[in-house]
């Protein structure tokens, strides 16, 4: 956690025990390989290219991912299907990250939020618009991809979501 | 799918520090080590002496008290059992090394387990099961398990 | 104890470096494990998953998997020991009566992580670690010599073992093809590089990639989703002491104990003429003698003598053992799998003639330390 | 089919946050002696065999049952090892009822232990290779790394929980006091429980407000600490139970039902998850154990319940999730009262994981906690008498749950 310079120390009823010698040991993840089979993805990537979004629909239970997915859980099969899914979306779910800026040392509080897009069943952790305060953020709220200045057929195409406006009747679905 | 498939394979790059406390008998052990003496504890029940020490005896689930039943034992030993590899093995890799290592597995006398260091100053040709060994000290020594640099025939 | 069946199976084949992603080799053994029960998966009403931390390069190994290998709302857990312990848990949730069909899987992708390293990190981090003298090259070095001194047996014979399995293994098309010799000689594998003094290394089974899945029903509903389920009737496990200079390395304790309970269990009078077929988790071509010993198919010192080829007394490991490709946290399970074959007469290539009843074991730990054998047998 | 289960002990070492004094099996070992010393009758020989567990990657070696043979007594004895991250206490909690209620031939009475000793290790690296790979296979999806460690920032457990607070805390409207009472009340309560970690007796709500946030909206004042301990249970069948101590816990319902992976989910193929505080396989799990224990009206029939609750807004979601209030109601539950030590169902008594957290051990020494309650023999023991008891565990990626239910008479199983 970042935030360790800002800690305050809580009192708490204390025990000491003997402090013994310890022996080192190591873990290597660099050691280590992890595998994947992206083949799934390729498609997706590829419309990314064109700014268009397509989710992997299983023909079984008819959910919608995106991302895409290599197997449907609920009923484990390949899903098949593309779909075309439309850019506006909403938030799931949102965290407030606190990031020290690597020149300033000032801490940052970015909004992270979960997106889902319309149509789709699944959401991912997204950025949000840097210009949208982590006040203003709330579950539910529509958004709208923004796509990045280069196309490069990668999974940050969509640089962030924008928000848009909120035509929502019922306010009492906003955060208070 | 009847597109070639694409497999990715990623490697990892984070490395997780471990530090293990090595408990209070472990730490007595170590710090006779240092003073390049070796010790052992004796369980009250069935007589079994330990290198290294332990809380519990396996054989009786006899726990031996902290501060009683301790061995000082000698610094020699029967080898029981060696092996001859040219791998190297660490937290990370695993290699081969050009020189072999001999690995014994050294009785110390006055002892009921055995303990697994290198073999020194020994040709692969030499090596008898049943002879006598003798510790070779590091010159500094740490009050860890490298502080035996090995054996060597008596 | 109450037979239990196993009413599906399926192996990935093993590679050495596989051209597949973790997930998707685990999916393809599990699908097809359900496809050759002809079930579904809300079928499935419990998933073990037998995957280790250190093998997979992550913290929760099952947590991820939870989707590919069938436990979407089933209930799941992960037995981190040998695909062959997994099915241990398996059948206790069985036989306790909460569970219809239980999915075991497990498997590593040994081309990803250091593999003695991480055998390595099994060792006391507070005496052996640091100085990683014992790790399980040297332990193999240990047992293979502890077992010829004890009972003056020439490396000869171990070697004969080595050719056996690796032989059997060139008739099993899902085996390891670095590990199939058809025309593999006693000097060969004497001649090959040295592994760990007397060890060489063709005795040695190599890591390798791989995923398994059974499917284990109780008796009843097996009975409705196949005509020829393979009850398992008896198990046993034990472990014994870890530090090998407490152990005597020529006979294997674990071993001994788990067959004695598995026996009991179910029912076994005289193992030597009642088992027709052996599928034993060999790390190294010795251990299957050691293991025959314990599990007393001859006397203490007269493994060797016994004709454990395909066509012998009792054959052993005709797939090819673990020598034929020993994929980390799979092998057990591939052990219980190819005796389930065996006795459905499913083992194309490599079928032992009338086997009716067959033992599988898995093991882990430096020198064979937990093992854990299975009773198998067939008929309705 | 199927055995009746009981558990007739349970122990534990005493938990710190550096354990400095003790090695990995000397830990178990006094959780094994605390657990032996409440079964007079019964030698660490008499155990059949042992099942165990904790979480590998934050401690630096792997199987350590192997090492620890016999420091647990298990020289010769059938052994099992089960892990699965946060809820591996729990899930080795179940398999030690699995391992009795299976009667497989010689295996009656069965010790199940789950340990952890984190500050051997380190914690964060730990975490962030849970979804290591899967950070992984994003970069190769064109995500640079440093865009991932932002993303991820909420990637640990601690953002875990905060996103489920957020969306917790729209459902419910609760305010971050709401979140400290439920931290004074485990606090207070661990100050009365021998074992427990973050004694604070004196703590109050506005202490905990003043603290900096580490991830909104959770603060430090509110978040576990990383323990090193260990709990052993001891699980046997029904008739030796009744010899070996006064009042038998009987355990008449366990479920563990996974969910999909949430956040970046396998693969990087998102969250299956869309809400995280609605927590399926926890309401599954309740179901499916409240069923088999014959239960129908939890908040009538639970006396006691113990949840695994890191985060205080956890512990207001699992009581709901769990089946044991109405949706929405809990924090007024805290705030009434009904939930401390005399009141109607007191939660986390010992004090929950909020105050001692040995991730290995968290799982199981909730039900643990909940049997002694039952027997009567916890260390900061409900002055009313309890019948029936809950313990749960939660974990993974946001997707494993356990659950234990125990009781002081039997559900008899059909046969």
């Amino acid at each position: 956690m970042s935030k360790r310079t800002l800690r305050k120390k809580m009192e708490y009823i204390k025990k000491e025990y003997v402090r013994t010698r310890t022996m080192p040991a190591n873990w290597y993840l660099s050691s280590y390989k992890f595998k994947f089979n992206i083949t799934h993805m390729k498609p997706f990537l590829e419309k990314l290219k064109q700014k268009k979004l397509v989710g992997l629909q299983c023909s079984s239970c008819n959910r919608i991912f995106f991302p895409p997915r290599l197997i449907c859980g609920k009923c484990l099969v390949k899903p098949d299907r593309w779909v075309d899914l439309r850019e506006t979306g909403k938030v799931t779910s949102y965290t407030v990250s606190y990031l020290k800026d690597p020149e300033t040392g000032e801490v940052i509080e970015r909004p992270i939020v979960c997106a889902q897009l319309d149509g789709a069943d699944t959401s991912y952790p997204a950025q949000l618009d840097p210009d949208v305060e982590f006040k203003d953020t709330y579950i539910g709220m529509p958004i709208k991809v923004h796509w990045a200045e280069d196309i490069k057929g990668g999974l940050m195409d969509i640089e962030y979501y924008e928000a848009i406006e909120d035509n929502a009747k019922d306010l009492d679905l906003r955060k208070d | 799918m009847s597109e070639e498939k694409i497999v990715v394979a990623n490697k990892g790059f984070i490395r997780a520090e471990f530090a293990f406390w090595v408990g209070q008998y472990m730490d007595k052990f170590y710090d006779a080590l240092e003073n390049k003496k070796i010790i052992g504890n004796k369980c009250p029940k069935c007589g079994d002496v330990f290198v290294p020490p332990r809380k519990i005896c396996g054989k009786c689930n006899e726990t031996i008290p902290l501060d009683q039943n301790w061995v000082d034992l000698p610094d020699t030993g029967t080898l029981k059992n060696y092996t001859i590899t040219y791998y190297k093995i660490n937290d990370r890799v695993s290699r081969k090394v050009k020189k072999p290592q001999i690995i014994g597995m050294v009785k110390i006398d006055g002892s009921n387990t055995a303990i697994v260091y290198r073999l020194l100053d020994i040709e692969p040709e030499k090596v008898k099961i049943g002879m006598q060994v003798k510790v070779k000290w590091e010159e500094k020594t740490k009050g860890d398990p490298s502080d035996i640099k090995g054996f060597i025939r008596v | 104890m109450q037979r239990v069946g196993i009413v599906g199976y399926n192996q990935v084949k093993l590679y050495s470096d596989a051209d597949y992603g973790r997930y998707e080799m685990i999916y393809e053994a599990v699908r097809g494990a359900l496809d050759h029960a002809g079930l579904k998966k809300k079928d499935i009403t419990t998933v073990i998953s037998a995957t280790n931390d250190y093998y997979d390069g992550r913290t929760i190994s099952n947590a991820l998997t939870v989707e590919v290998g069938g436990g979407y709302l089933a209930d799941e857990s992960k037995v981190e020991m040998d695909g062959a312990h997994a099915v241990l848990y398996g059948l206790m949730r069985i036989l306790s009566g909460n569970h219809k069909l239980a999915v075991v899987w497990g498997g590593s992708m040994a081309s990803c992580f250091p593999y003695h390293s991480a055998r390595l990190f099994e060792t006391d981090p507070t005496w052996e670690r640091p100085v990683a003298y014992v790790n399980d090259i040297t332990s193999a070095g240990f047992q293979m010599r502890a077992y010829m001194e004890k009972f003056d047996i020439d490396a000869e014979d171990i070697a004969k073992i080595a050719v056996k399995n690796r032989k059997n293994a060139a008739n099993n098309k899902l085996t390891l093809e670095e590990a199939q010799n058809p025309t593999l000689t006693v000097h060969d594998v004497l001649n090959s590089e040295i592994y760990a003094d007397p060890v060489t290394e063709l005795m040695v089974a190599h890591p390798c990639d791989g995923v398994a899945a059974l499917l284990l029903a109780p008796e009843k509903q097996a009975l409705k989703i196949i005509d020829n389920p393979v009850w398992i009737t008896g198990v046993g496990y034990s472990q014994e002491t870890y530090y090998l200079g407490d152990r005597d390395l020529s006979e294997n304790k674990s071993m001994e104990l788990a067959g004695k309970m598995a026996f009991k269990a179910a029912g076994v009078k005289d193992p030597k003429h009642e088992i027709d077929v052996a599928e034993l988790f060999e790390s190294y071509a010795h251990e299957e003698l050691i293991f025959t010993e314990a599990l007393g198919f001859a006397e203490k010192g007269q493994g060797a003598s016994l004709n454990s080829a395909i066509d012998g007394d009792i054959p052993i490991n005709p797939s090819g053992g673990a020598l034929g490709g020993n994929p980390p946290c799979a092998t057990g399970l591939i052990r219980i799998i190819e005796a389930a074959k065996q006795i459905r007469g499913e083992a194309n290539g490599h079928q032992v003639k009338g086997a009716k009843k067959a033992i599988a074991s898995g093991q882990i730990g430096m020198c064979a330390q937990n093992n854990i054998l299975y009773v198998l047998e067939g008929g309705n | 089919m199927g055995r009746q289960v009981c558990i007739a002990s349970a122990g534990f070492s005493e938990h710190a946050s550096k354990r400095s004094d003790v090695n990995m099996p000397e830990l178990v070992s006094e959780a094994i002696e605390d657990c032996l010393k409440r079964v007079p009758s019964l030698e660490i020989k008499d155990i059949d065999a042992f099942v165990n567990g904790n979480m590998p990657a934050f401690e630096g070696s792997n199987i350590p049952e192997l090492w620890m043979t016999d420091w647990m007594g298990a020289r010769n004895k059938p052994l099992m090892r089960v892990t699965t991250g946060g809820t591996t206490g729990g899930s080795v909690a179940i398999s030690g009822y699995y391992s009795v209620a299976a009667g497989l031939p010689g295996i009656d009475t069965v010790m199940a232990i789950a340990f952890e000793q984190q500050s051997q290790g380190d914690t964060s690296v730990g975490l962030a290779s849970v979804a290591y790979g899967e950070i992984s296979v994003m970069n190769s999806l064109g995500i640079p790394y440093d865009q991932l460690t932002l993303l991820l920032s909420g990637g640990a457990a601690i953002g875990i929980a905060s996103y489920q607070a957020t969306n917790y805390m729209r459902k419910s409207k609760i305010t971050e006091e709401d979140l400290a009472r439920v931290v004074i009340q485990n606090r207070h309560n661990a100050a009365k429980t021998w074992w427990a970690h973050l004694k604070m007796p004196d703590l109050t709500i506005e202490d905990v407000l003043d603290t900096p946030y580490i991830s909104y909206p959770l603060r430090y004042g509110m978040v576990c600490p990383a323990s090193d301990g260990a709990c052993a249970m001891l699980f046997t069948t029904e008739e030796k139970a009744k010899d070996l101590c006064d009042i038998p816990v009987y355990v008449n319902g366990v479920g563990s039902i996974a969910n999909e992976t949430a956040l970046i989910g396998y693969d990087g193929s998102g969250s299956g998850q869309l809400d995280l505080s609605e927590q399926l396989g926890a309401q599954i799990t309740s179901d499916l154990a409240f069923t088999q224990a014959g239960i129908s009206f939890p908040r009538k029939e639970i006396d006691y319940a113990e949840v695994y609750s890191p985060f205080p807004n956890q512990e207001l979601m699992w009581v709901e999730k769990l089946g044991l209030f109405e949706e929405n109601t809990s924090p007024e539950m805290y705030k009434t009262g009904i939930t401390a030590l005399n009141g109607e169902l007191p939660i986390n008594c010992s004090g929950g994981v909020n105050s001692t957290n040995a991730i290995g051990a968290s799982a199981m020494e909730r039900p643990a906690v909940a049997a002694l309650q039952i027997m009567g023999k916890a260390s900061n023991q409900v002055p009313k008498t309890v019948h029936t008891a809950l313990g749960h565990g939660w974990g993974g990626y946001v997707n494993l749950v356990t659950m234990m239910v125990m009781a002081d008479e039997p559900v008899r199983k059909v046969k």
